[in-house]
């Protein structure tokens, strides 16, 4: 269940003991707290903001589905004390920069939606686990909504780059909601868009798809995030199917690195509900495996 | 530059290459990927105990400002588990392993502390803040009695050293921590979290599973560093400061309040690598006042008669 | 805009026109110049006492993040005084007055409340955080004996309302809560401040010159709330919150946690209008909420049994 | 010992319950706090910034010695808690401006010192009491030091109006550290400057000069802030040529408006020692009566 660390030939610098661990040991930090510099800060539309940040080399080497905790500036009046957790969006290791896209929600996001060009966020990361490509998949699936439009984003270059071709099911409350669509469209995926407003979001039109999907043989996969509803759906048909699939969970964190256990999840490992850390054994994690 | 600064602590004979370790349950393997391990004074892990627990349900968390409530219970994986699993992340690192233990009656303590006496494993910190079941869930540390009986059986049970790490949510710690090193403690640990409740107002449900949970960081720091300068003039042995450190600054203020080694958790959720910075800060600390050892720190708060007021206190030259 | 809200509370018989009156000390004639007097639930004074006293030595507050530690002390001058020069001042307004007293006996604190069961005063607040010199100048609220004790001897000097107002330093408040209650108290108030401590890094010092002091302020706000949630589930009668109440939704998580009327101290330091501000915002908060009277609020915090984790809390519509 | 109040005729609104107040009683704040405006933020030298803010009619009726009770922005890593008192430097009703000059020290200065033109800064004031000008003095000696040359300043204008002239004795470590000597020398004052630097400011030296002054008939008051020794050289000379004087006093404080006890002093009426609130009762006292 433990993931084990992988130190070697990551060169990367501790916020803090930087001199003194670097002139002892040939030790080297692989998830950094760095202050990265706000490069560009747009509204996508009235609830998401696009985040892009320049950072040091080990934040810019962020995998897809990997996440960051970032250091929220207090807003007016409000005082968010813990990180935030926020997914990879994109990761550009020559032009060293990392990008978000979240909504503003809390007291966090209402800080980070301060921000303007020139200032500085304190991001740490990257954590977690993230997704697998199979080199074998030809055709994989992702379905889409809530933050998961964010999270699953950076699969889209991940998937080309393997070889592998995506069709996004993205899923939002209004079409005007929809954020990465020009992403994946930019990779060559195809985008199938579902809506409430349209009445076309529901689990029941969301199976019809699939199913049609899964016939024309472009399913070789699943990758959900951001709805349990349609984590259901997904799990069904990979069972009927015999299809796999990886999901990433959300949780509400402290550390974000294993430390405190307050992202547990339960998880049906086998027929056994064991209970793991989202932050630590996740954010990314078997499809079959999830619990709603 | 001057000469070196010597950070390097004793605990009750167990020598740390420095004051600074992290606190129970707010430190895992994880931080490897942000620190060199070999730099800390100690390790200490999560509470542990015989039994297997889920922990408590969630939501097990909430924030308020410069402070966090947490209820995480203490999840358990069992003594074989942690043997097996845990304990070979530690084995590389030239840094003292201290295993925090947790048991629902003495008895329940002091077989724990006996199995757990085993190479690889340093010290035991007993954490008798947790429900003592004998005395209808109320925590040993909150009164002197119980904590006296659970740290007597727990030194008949082992040759380690025995940490204590007592309540700060009884009214009076001093008397506990006597209790402690009456019983043979060799230090006592200062503080757990204050208990405490938050309410969502939306829902008007508490933000806890749990209901209640343990406070803790920079909110809480003032009220256990009191209670750690009334320990220390209390108790001869040892008394470790743990409540709401963040920077050098605060572990300073512990030391000077009668604290020998400092204990750092939450601030470790904000700025992962807060414990190597302090011990680097701490250092330059002492080198810029021209202390040689850190332990002159120890106790060094300076009580005098109180000054008068006087117009000179706002401008010193004048 | 719906129906007015009735904001009005009864505390053990006393009428107020809203649950929103200062904490003792936090107080006195200045605010005049900030806010109308008419609109507060009720005054309270700063703890007076029989004997003339000189309160402690400076520096007697240091500020932390999001608190403050006090050690004023109880300067006094004395019950005639009180009478003649602070009295008349409050009344011309139609605002009960809260009278808060402190001695060093029981016996003390029963003298001290018949000799101001006089017409002007509408309740006695008996300020038990203070140290009883029968006890090793342990505080009266520290103990429920001892609290039962001096709650009896006041309860049968006075038949004005009187509220006890515990200290947060003890083990078991509800217990001491009980105890004011089995003795006769009108209402307890859940609490006094936490004795804290601060060390000044330049010279060493203690930053106050009295040692050790009270913290309070928003810092507190999670262990007080507790304690009052503790305490209502404890006692019949009226539990007054106080403790880092700084706006309207900090008073409707008391009231939900069980209180019947909030008490505003180091807010009001910050922003001197803060008791009005709350008063508008808890009618506002009411009038949103279809809340038509705010005793409804009154110990309305919703427990169930613990949700599991459950993706949709991330997203509810999907 | 206590001040009594004033209403009549100040129209002000109070933070918060402006409406209700108003719609139900007469009754009328003297003191607000409210969001006041930064029209010009200087450094005069390297340690002091003269800080001009738009404010309400209550703020800029603000009398000379009276003071502000300041709720500072954080500064990076720093939370100040409790609100600064300041001086008033300077205050026009009818450009409703107020003016304060402090030296960046702590905490709250520094967070002062973050303020730019447009951004607001919450003031509480007016508070406390001033000075006092006895229409019948012609001459008048200022003699002030540190925190004291902004508190006095505001004396130059109104002892002007008052047909009142002034020779001000301003003492500072070094002579680019003086502040105030122009806004003096404008309202037609002798400026006599003493530091530390040039051996001038010590307490023997000061008292020539105030002998001198006093010799020549130029001293029917003292009036000085921010220096015990040279406020016992004052009283010392006050004593034996039978002169009145006021003395402006600080403390650390907490409300600023006598609720907290914090701020107390001791001074030495008749004989007595009694004990006051520098915020309440002064922070202008009685020379004779201030003890050091
Ligand atoms: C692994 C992971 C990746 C995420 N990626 C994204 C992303 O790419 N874009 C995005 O907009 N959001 C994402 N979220 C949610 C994000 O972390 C914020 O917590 C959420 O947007 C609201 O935070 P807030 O401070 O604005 O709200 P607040 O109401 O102030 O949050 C209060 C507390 O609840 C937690 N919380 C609130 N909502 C969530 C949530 N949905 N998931 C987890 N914790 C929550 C906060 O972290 C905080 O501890 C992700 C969450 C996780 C766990
Ligand atoms: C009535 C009055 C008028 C004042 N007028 C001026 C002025 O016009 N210009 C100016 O530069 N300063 C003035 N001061 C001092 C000012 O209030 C600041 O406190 C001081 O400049 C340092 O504050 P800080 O937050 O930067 O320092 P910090 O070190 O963070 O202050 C810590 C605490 O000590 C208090 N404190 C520190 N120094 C003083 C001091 N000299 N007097 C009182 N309390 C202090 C602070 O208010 C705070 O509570 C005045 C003080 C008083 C009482
Ligand atoms: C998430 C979390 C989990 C904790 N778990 C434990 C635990 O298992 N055993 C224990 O003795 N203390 C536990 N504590 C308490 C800490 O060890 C420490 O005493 C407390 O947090 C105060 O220190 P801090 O303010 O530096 O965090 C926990 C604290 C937190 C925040
Ligand atoms: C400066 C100061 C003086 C106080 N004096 C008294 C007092 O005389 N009597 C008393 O019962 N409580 C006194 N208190 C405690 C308050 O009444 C209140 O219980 C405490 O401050 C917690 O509330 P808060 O967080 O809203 O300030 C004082 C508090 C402060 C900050
Ligand atoms: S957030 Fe701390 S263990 Fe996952
Ligand atoms: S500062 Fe509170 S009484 Fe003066």
């Amino acid at each position: 269940m433990s993931i084990h660390l992988d130190h070697a030939g990551i060169a990367a610098i501790p916020v803090g003991g930087a001199e003194a661990a670097a002139s002892c040991t040939p030790w080297k930090a692989s998830v950094v707290a760095e202050l990265a510099e706000v490069v560009s800060h747009e509204a996508v539309n009235s609830e998401y903001r696009h985040l892009v940040l320049g950072c040091g080399p080990e934040a810019a080497a962020a995998l897809p589905g990997q996440f960051f905790q970032l250091l929220c500036p207090h807003p007016l009046g409000e005082q968010p004390f813990l990180r935030r957790p926020m997914s990879l969006y994109g990761a550009d290791p020559d032009r060293r920069q990392v990008e978000f896209l979240y909504k503003v929600t809390g007291a966090g996001t209402r800080g980070l939606d301060t921000l303007k060009i020139g200032d500085r966020l304190d991001i740490m990361g990257p954590l977690g686990t993230g997704f697998t490509l199979d080199p074998a998949w030809r055709n994989i699936v992702v379905v889409a909504r809530g933050a998961g439009l964010a999270t699953l984003a950076p699969l889209a270059r991940a998937a080309k780059a393997n070889g592998t071709h995506i069709t996004a099911v993205l899923s939002a409350r209004r079409p005007d909601l929809l954020v990465s669509v020009e992403l994946f469209q930019s990779q060559g995926a195809d985008v199938v868009a579902v809506t409430d407003a349209e009445a076309s979001s529901g689990p029941a039109n969301v199976e019809r798809i699939l199913r049609r999907l899964i016939a024309d043989g472009r399913c070789d996969a699943f990758f959900t995030c951001g709805s349990s509803r349609l984590m259901r759906v997904q799990q069904r048909l990979a069972r009927e199917f015999g299809l796999p699939g990886q999901v990433a969970m959300e949780q509400q964190m402290a550390c974000g690195i294993g430390l405190c256990y307050c992202c547990v999840r339960d998880f049906n490992v086998d027929g056994e509900i064991v209970s793991r850390r989202v932050c630590w054994d996740g954010p990314v994690f078997d499809l079959m495996e999830a619990l709603p | 530059m001057s000469a070196d600064v010597d950070l390097s602590v004793s605990i009750g004979g167990l020598r740390l290459r420095n004051p600074v370790m992290p606190a129970s349950g707010t430190f895992a393997e994880g931080l490897e990927r942000v620190m060199d391990f070999n730099r800390l004074g100690a390790f200490v892990t999560k509470t542990i105990t015989r039994e297997l627990r889920a922990g408590n349900p969630l939501p097990r968390v909430v924030e308020r400002p410069g402070s966090l409530i947490n209820a995480i219970g203490i999840p358990s994986k069992g003594v074989p588990y942690f043997v097996e699993k845990t304990m070979p992340h530690y084995a590389p690192y030239d840094t003292p392993l201290v295993v925090s233990i947790s048991a629902p009656t003495a008895e329940g303590f002091a077989s724990l502390a006996a199995e757990l006496s085993i190479p690889g494993i340093a010290a035991i910190e007993a954490n008798i803040s947790c429900p003592n079941i004998e005395e209808d869930g109320k925590a040993f540390a909150m009164r002197a009695e119980s904590t006296e009986n659970v740290t007597r059986q727990l030194r008949a049970a082992t040759d380690l050293p025995l940490w204590v790490k007592l309540t700060p949510n009884t009214g009076d710690v001093p008397e506990v921590a006597r209790a402690a090193e009456a019983a043979g403690a060799d230090a006592v640990v200062v503080a757990n979290t204050i208990l405490s409740m938050a309410i969502d107002l939306k829902s008007f449900k508490p933000c806890l599973g749990n209901i209640m949970g343990g406070l803790s960081g920079p909110a809480i720091k003032p009220i256990v560093l009191r209670q750690v300068f009334q320990c220390a003039k209390a108790v001869k042995i040892p008394v470790i400061g743990c409540g709401g450190i963040s920077t050098a600054d605060d572990a300073v203020e512990y030391m000077l309040a009668g604290a020998s080694a400092v204990q750092v958790g939450t601030a470790t959720f904000l700025q992962p690598a807060a414990m190597t910075t302090i011990i680097d800060d701490l250092e330059t600390f002492c080198r810029h006042r021209e202390i040689s050892r850190v332990t002159d720190l120890i106790g060094g708060v300076v009580i005098e008669e109180a000054d008068e007021p006087d117009l000179a206190w706002l401008d010193p030259v004048s």
